[in-house]
């Protein structure tokens, strides 16, 4: 905030004097060292398998653990401004809305309408199967889940 | 059919002029209804369509004269009469502003839920719809029914639901038929649906509503809601299929000229300059050079060659472009040729 | 009040030094500093792509003014519209209110300076410099016909015109906007005069705050989404072309993203305007001073959540359509809390008929229509038969049009003369505001008529039925053409033979109304120290 | 806008100007460091997009995720993990140095965090021509045989354009080491006067940040 001391001309600074916050330097050894711990245990982690979504979750987890890390010391959030915190974690807040959102409509599709879920075997002609065999078609209509399975989709 | 209306049926950039020995110009309407907004509704839920427009129009009038009313007033009422006028030190009133924040608040919750509940039914379609697939493409629309007859207009029987799944080959279109009240994006490599129930016989237009090149603006179709009955009996939708796709049968000549003026018009001239592909005049026993080096000489077997198999033989100086039409029966595949041979 | 504000003449203390006339020549405009001067060159560089843009919607109104082919193919038909929509929306809309007005009142408002990085200011105008270059380029090239949207596949594989060129010129026009965001946010933490609190911010500041949230948070999402098009169409990478896996709808999300809060990027500094003119043109204190401060920021945030309504019918999932159209209601609620306030500002104040307060009046109006026509579009059920047809054409014109650039034009006015020290002739200048009120709705309230009807936007040519409705609304685009030609007459006549304006023509209270006409290069003889807000009008209360 | 005193040592404070509109060091400082910080933010968003994009195809296609990532080498890109906090480290010690006045330490730090930049690269070159060699490129130029499932061509398209779009700014980020390495090593900072080096810092520190969560997403899980 700008403080009231107004100087016409303000060249060389008599307004208070900048003083750097310096972190000791054990903070940053530190740092640097939970950064190495945590890349081991997550290249460790990667040879175990404990199924794909615990697998991801905890890569997630430790990768945003070392990203806490980094912006608390390394990038001095823990004693700069809160404000600078505040605008650092909107971006995420942000980001996190973007992906969210996107798939409310990604992973959603297909939800009324299992035709929907499925992507054509071949975009140039997307019925194809239906008319490689006409007399199967009344029937493949009346079920479309079944009848175009793309395999596009796990 | 109220009036008229002439268009332009699908062209490419190049468009000759309108009009020009085309066969028949196709026409199209959106049947027009005595209200200034609306088209004609046709449709198991486009009352309730139509209901929800009032509702909203109502609104709409109330809040536009709440806003504008005081304001006119005020404009004239407080109107500048000195330069040194003291005004009003009232800066805010928190019972006012809660009041006009939490009672729009409760309309829009109203009219989300006015909203949503039209979506609800338009989106899914009950079991015993009819499904027809929708095949976009530039520029023209396919439309395949359950018995494997492809048509370039759909037609409907009436009183039936029917379901639509609808795909793009190459970029996205949207079709629209405003009497329906609804839309859906022809997606590629995607499958999206839409579901209506025609209540009325209609001669209607589908347009293409999302931008799609050069022909998007004349990328019509016509949907025909026919009655429906016996397949013996004329006149019927099942009738109709029965004949694959036609309400009588037509001369070789006819079919071709018909089948000229929906598939092939908006690429192959008749009057003898170059389109997209080789203009159709004296077409029939030419010596074309391919784009290989050969030379091969025009006739049935080579205009059936490329009508199923397009990429076959391409002509010198011309693109491969044009897609399959295998799906046509022997019957229009004749007709077109005898078509060709007319051209001289 | 400082101390400057007593001396009544012209010149005061500068010895009629200013910062038009502080320093001569090209080269000195072109490595200013100034954020007055950057102002003035972002104004003459938007209004100069408006005029072009503008011309080509005349174009357009020309040849939809009949049925079938007149005198545009439909492939310059189409690049006529996509250069409108692109340069409207790139070049002019979404950098004229806030590099334009913005870049010049914002400091003068606060009592700074500057802005706070005075170089990058510059670079975001080299910036915009540049990325125009690169989109106007494709009109003497190979044109663009892919819509202002650039949708997928169209733009990757079928189109033949220069799409490269087009979204890299757009991609830099996101890092200016980026900038100029940035350096607006720093200024007002960092830069308020003593006794400028934030409640003191006139509330062009807290729209134009709001907007540079909109600017740092959406731009980047537009530049990455601009890049992956470009890639795609140069490398087929294969992550939203449909023939290699990829999903065309999940382009859209990304283009929409940025492109709806982009929509508030364009109309919320139109809303600061509005703010500021209703209540220096009526002498009252602003009702609701709070309400509409936190409206701006309430409209910013909840505009990331409502993308999806631009998707509709796009083959998006309903629960994404549905949950849109839900929190869309929820933007309604702020834009009408201002609409509210704004009226109930009027009452019991002292109202001048001026330019500036009947583009205000304009603006009610038309933002008004503009507001409850997108009501049905929000309605999930009502918009699958208005999507994509006149109707949401007529709806963002009576937003964008009849919204941002009607305040725009209105904020030229109320700030013409502190910016060139110049008044201009009320008679043309209230003539103009007719012409193009009239004009306007001429325009385009026919095109409600159209959509609801079922014509689909972007059609070189229609069903005979339209034929009438069409007609009519060309005429109106020729009415509202004369009336913004007329503008440009009265700031030209203005320029050469406008008297000179005093430092508080309005009688406003804000800052910029405290130093001179033009002001000098420092904007204040000295750091001016404020005691009041920026509405405290002669009251007949206490 | 900053300009500062040719003739700095390591024990004086050099002398440096706060710009005219400014009304202190402190307000002037604040301002960069909240520009900065704002400028992260959209570099945040700008590589969001393309997590977007990698979430939303890992859940569609899942298998050609699992089998495309298998493709990558974890061992490099354990290496260059490694490579950039440790790059990570010198730069903070060089933020802290110039905090404290000290201009060979300073100098020291960059040009190590320079080197590191600079090995990334080098291992990135070797990983980038072995896929490019085996055909796993994006889209439509994606050639390997063998695959058992289809859209591995995603997997690349996204695996290049982040990598790649994250190698360009670890390509502008060794020019920034560099500009303000000179800068330095000239004298320009001190206790009183390091924005700049503080700036690049932060900078620095989000590259690292973006690799911390590309590394795992990439090469560990696909």
């Amino acid at each position: 905030m700008a403080h009231a001391d107004p100087h016409d001309h303000g060249h060389h600074s008599h307004g208070p004097d900048h003083v750097p916050h310096v972190t000791p330097l054990p903070i940053y050894l530190k740092t640097f060292a939970t950064l190495v711990v945590l890349t081991v245990i997550t290249v460790g982690a990667s040879y175990i398998n404990l199924g794909t979504s615990v697998n991801l979750a905890l890569a997630l987890i430790i990768a945003t653990t070392k990203a806490c890390v980094v912006a608390a010391f390394f990038m001095h959030l823990a004693s700069d401004h809160k404000f600078h915190t505040a605008v650092f974690a909107s971006s995420i807040v942000f980001l996190g809305i973007f992906v969210a959102f996107t798939m409310f409509d990604t992973s959603a599709r297909g939800q009324f309408d299992a035709q929907k879920k499925n992507r054509p075997a071949q975009m140039t002609d997307p019925f194809a199967k239906a008319t490689a065999a006409p007399s199967a078609a009344p029937a493949a209509a009346a079920a479309p889940a079944g009848a175009t399975k793309a395999g596009a989709k796990p | 059919m109220s009036q008229g209306a002439t268009t332009k049926t699908p062209t490419a950039t190049t468009a000759q002029p309108a009009g020009t020995a085309a066969p028949q110009e196709a026409q199209y309407t959106i049947q027009p209804d005595e209200g200034y907004w609306l088209p004609r509704q046709n449709g198991a839920y486009s009352e309730q369509f139509d209901w929800a427009w009032s509702f909203y129009i109502w609104v709409c009038v109330i809040f536009f004269v709440i806003v504008i009313g005081p304001m006119t007033y005020f404009a004239f009422k407080y109107k500048r009469k000195s330069e040194t006028e003291k005004t009003s030190p009232i800066d805010h009133h928190l019972q006012l502003e809660i009041v006009w924040t939490a009672i729009p608040t409760a309309l829009l919750m109203y009219m989300f839920w006015v909203g949503f509940k039209l979506y609800a039914d338009t989106q899914i379609a009950p079991n015993d719809a009819m499904t027809v697939q929708v095949t976009g493409a530039m520029y023209n629309w396919k439309f395949q029914y359950p018995d494997g007859t492809v048509t370039q207009e759909l037609e409907l029987p009436k009183d039936r639901p029917v379901k639509l799944v609808l795909s793009s080959v190459d970029t996205i279109h949207s079709f629209f038929v405003p009497e329906f009240r609804l839309k859906a994006d022809v997606v590629p490599n995607l499958y999206t649906t839409m579901w209506f129930h025609p209540t009325k016989e209609t001669d209607t237009a589908v347009q293409c509503a999302e931008y799609c090149g050069n022909g998007h603006s004349t990328m019509y179709s016509r949907v025909l809601v026919m009655p429906s009955g016996d397949a013996g009996a004329e006149g019927t939708f099942e009738n109709w299929l029965a004949n694959g796709g036609e309400k009588s049968s037509l001369s070789p000549l006819a079919l071709g000229t018909k089948k000229y003026g929906q598939l092939c018009k908006s690429c192959h001239t008749l009057d003898g300059s170059k389109s997209v592909g080789p203009s159709f005049k004296g077409l029939f026993g030419k010596t074309e050079s391919l784009a290989d080096g050969s030379t091969v000489t025009v006739d049935e077997n080579y205009i059936k060659e490329s009508i199923v198999n397009p990429g076959a033989k391409i002509v010198q100086g011309y693109q491969n472009q044009m897609p399959s039409m295998a799906y046509l029966k022997d019957k229009d595949i004749e007709g077109i040729i005898t078509f060709i041979k007319e051209q001289k | 009040m400082s101390r400057a504000a007593t001396a009544d003449a012209v010149y005061d203390e500068s010895g009629g030094k200013n910062y038009i006339n502080a320093e001569k020549g090209v080269v000195s405009w072109l490595t200013t500093v100034d954020h007055k001067r950057i102002g003035l060159m972002y104004l003459v560089s938007t209004l100069t792509m408006f005029m072009i843009a503008g011309i080509f919607a005349l174009i357009l109104r020309i040849e939809l003014m009949k049925a079938g082919e007149d005198f545009l193919t439909p492939a310059m038909y189409n690049q006529a519209f996509t250069l409108h929509g692109a340069m409207m929306v790139f070049l002019f809309i979404i950098p004229a209110i806030p590099g334009g007005l913005g870049n010049f009142i914002l400091p003068i408002m606060i009592g700074a300076k500057d802005v706070a990085f005075p170089k990058l200011n510059l670079l975001s105008l080299y910036l915009y410099w540049t990325g125009s270059i690169f989109t106007a380029s494709s009109i003497v090239s190979t044109g663009l016909d892919t819509g202002w949207t650039f949708y997928v596949p169209y733009s990757t594989t079928v189109s033949q015109t220069s799409v490269i060129a087009v979204t890299f010129g757009a991609f830099i026009l996101g890092f200016s906007s980026i900038l100029t965001g940035l350096n607006f946010i720093v200024t007002i933490h960092k830069l308020r005069a003593p006794g400028v609190t934030w409640y003191r911010l006139p509330l062009m500041l807290w729209a134009i705050y709001a907007t540079s949230i909109v600017q740092i948070l959406a731009t980047p999402v537009l530049a990455i989404t601009l890049l992956l098009l470009i890639l795609e169409r140069a490398f087929q990478v294969g992550i939203f072309d449909p023939k290699l896996g990829g999903d065309p709808v999940l382009y859209q999300h990304f283009f929409w993203f940025y492109s709806h809060p982009a929509v508030y990027i364009m109309i919320l500094p139109g809303m600061g305007i509005i703010s500021d003119i209703i209540a220096v043109h009526s002498h009252r204190r602003i009702f609701g001073y709070k309400a509409i401060a936190f409206s701006s920021v309430a409209i910013a945030l909840v505009g990331f959540l409502v993308w999806g309504h631009h998707m509709f019918t796009s083959g998006q999932s309903e629960l994404a359509s549905t949950i849109f159209s839900f929190i869309t209601f929820f933007v309604a609620v702020p834009s009408g809390v201002k609409v509210f306030n704004w009226t109930s500002t009027m009452w019991g104040g002292s109202i001048a008929w001026s330019t500036p307060m009947l583009y205000a009046m304009s603006f009610l109006f038309l933002f008004t229509i503009g507001g409850l026509t997108g009501l049905p579009l929000a309605m999930v059920g009502l918009d699958l038969h208005l999507h994509d047809t006149y109707f949401v054409v007529a709806h963002f014109h009576y937003v964008m049009m009849g919204g941002a650039v009607i305040a725009f034009i209105g904020g030229l006015h109320h700030w013409w003369p502190k910016m060139t020290g110049r008044m201009y002739h009320e008679t043309p200048a209230k003539i103009a505001c007719a012409l193009i009120f009239v004009g306007f709705n001429m325009t385009f309230f026919t095109q409600f008529f159209l959509g609801t009807r079922g014509m689909p936007r972007r059609y070189h040519t229609y069903l005979d039925q339209f034929q009438p409705l069409h007609a009519f609304s060309t005429f109106g685009s020729w009415v509202l053409g004369a009336g913004l030609f007329l503008v440009l007459f009265t700031f030209i006549h203005s320029l050469l033979k406008g008297e000179r304006a005093p430092k508080n023509p309005w009688g406003g209270k804000s800052l910029e109304w405290e130093t001179s006409s033009p002001p000098p290069t420092e904007n204040f003889h000295r750091t001016p120290v404020v005691t009041h807000g920026p509405y405290d009008f002669a009251t007949t209360g206490k | 806008m900053m300009s500062a005193s040719t003739e700095a040592h390591e024990k004086g404070s050099p002398d440096f100007v706060v710009a005219h509109h400014f009304d202190s060091a402190d307000t002037q400082f604040d301002a960069g460091r909240l520009g900065i910080w704002l400028f992260l933010v959209t570099e945040v968003l700008f590589f969001g997009g393309l997590f977007c994009a990698f979430f939303i195809y890992r859940n569609w296609y899942f298998d050609s995720f699992v089998e495309a990532h298998h493709h990558l080498d974890k061992q490099m890109g354990a290496l260059n993990t490694v490579f950039l906090i440790t790059s990570s480290l010198t730069m903070a010690l060089a933020v802290r140095a110039a905090q404290r006045t000290k201009r060979s330490e300073t100098v020291n730090m960059l040009f190590v965090t320079f080197l590191l930049a600079g090995c990334f690269l080098v291992v990135k070159y070797f990983e980038y021509t072995h896929k490019i060699h085996d055909g796993l490129l994006p889209g439509a130029m994606f050639s390997a045989q063998g695959f058992a499932t289809q859209h591995a061509g995603v997997f690349f398209a996204i695996y290049f354009v982040m990598t790649g779009i994250h190698g360009l700014h670890v390509v502008i980020g060794m020019g920034l080491i560099l500009w303000i390495l000179i800068r330095a090593h000239r004298g320009d900072f001190s206790s009183r006067y390091y924005a700049p080096v503080e700036g690049v810092g932060l900078y620095w520190h989000l590259v690292d940040l973006i690799w911390i969560y590309l590394f795992p997403l990439l090469y560990l899980v696909g």
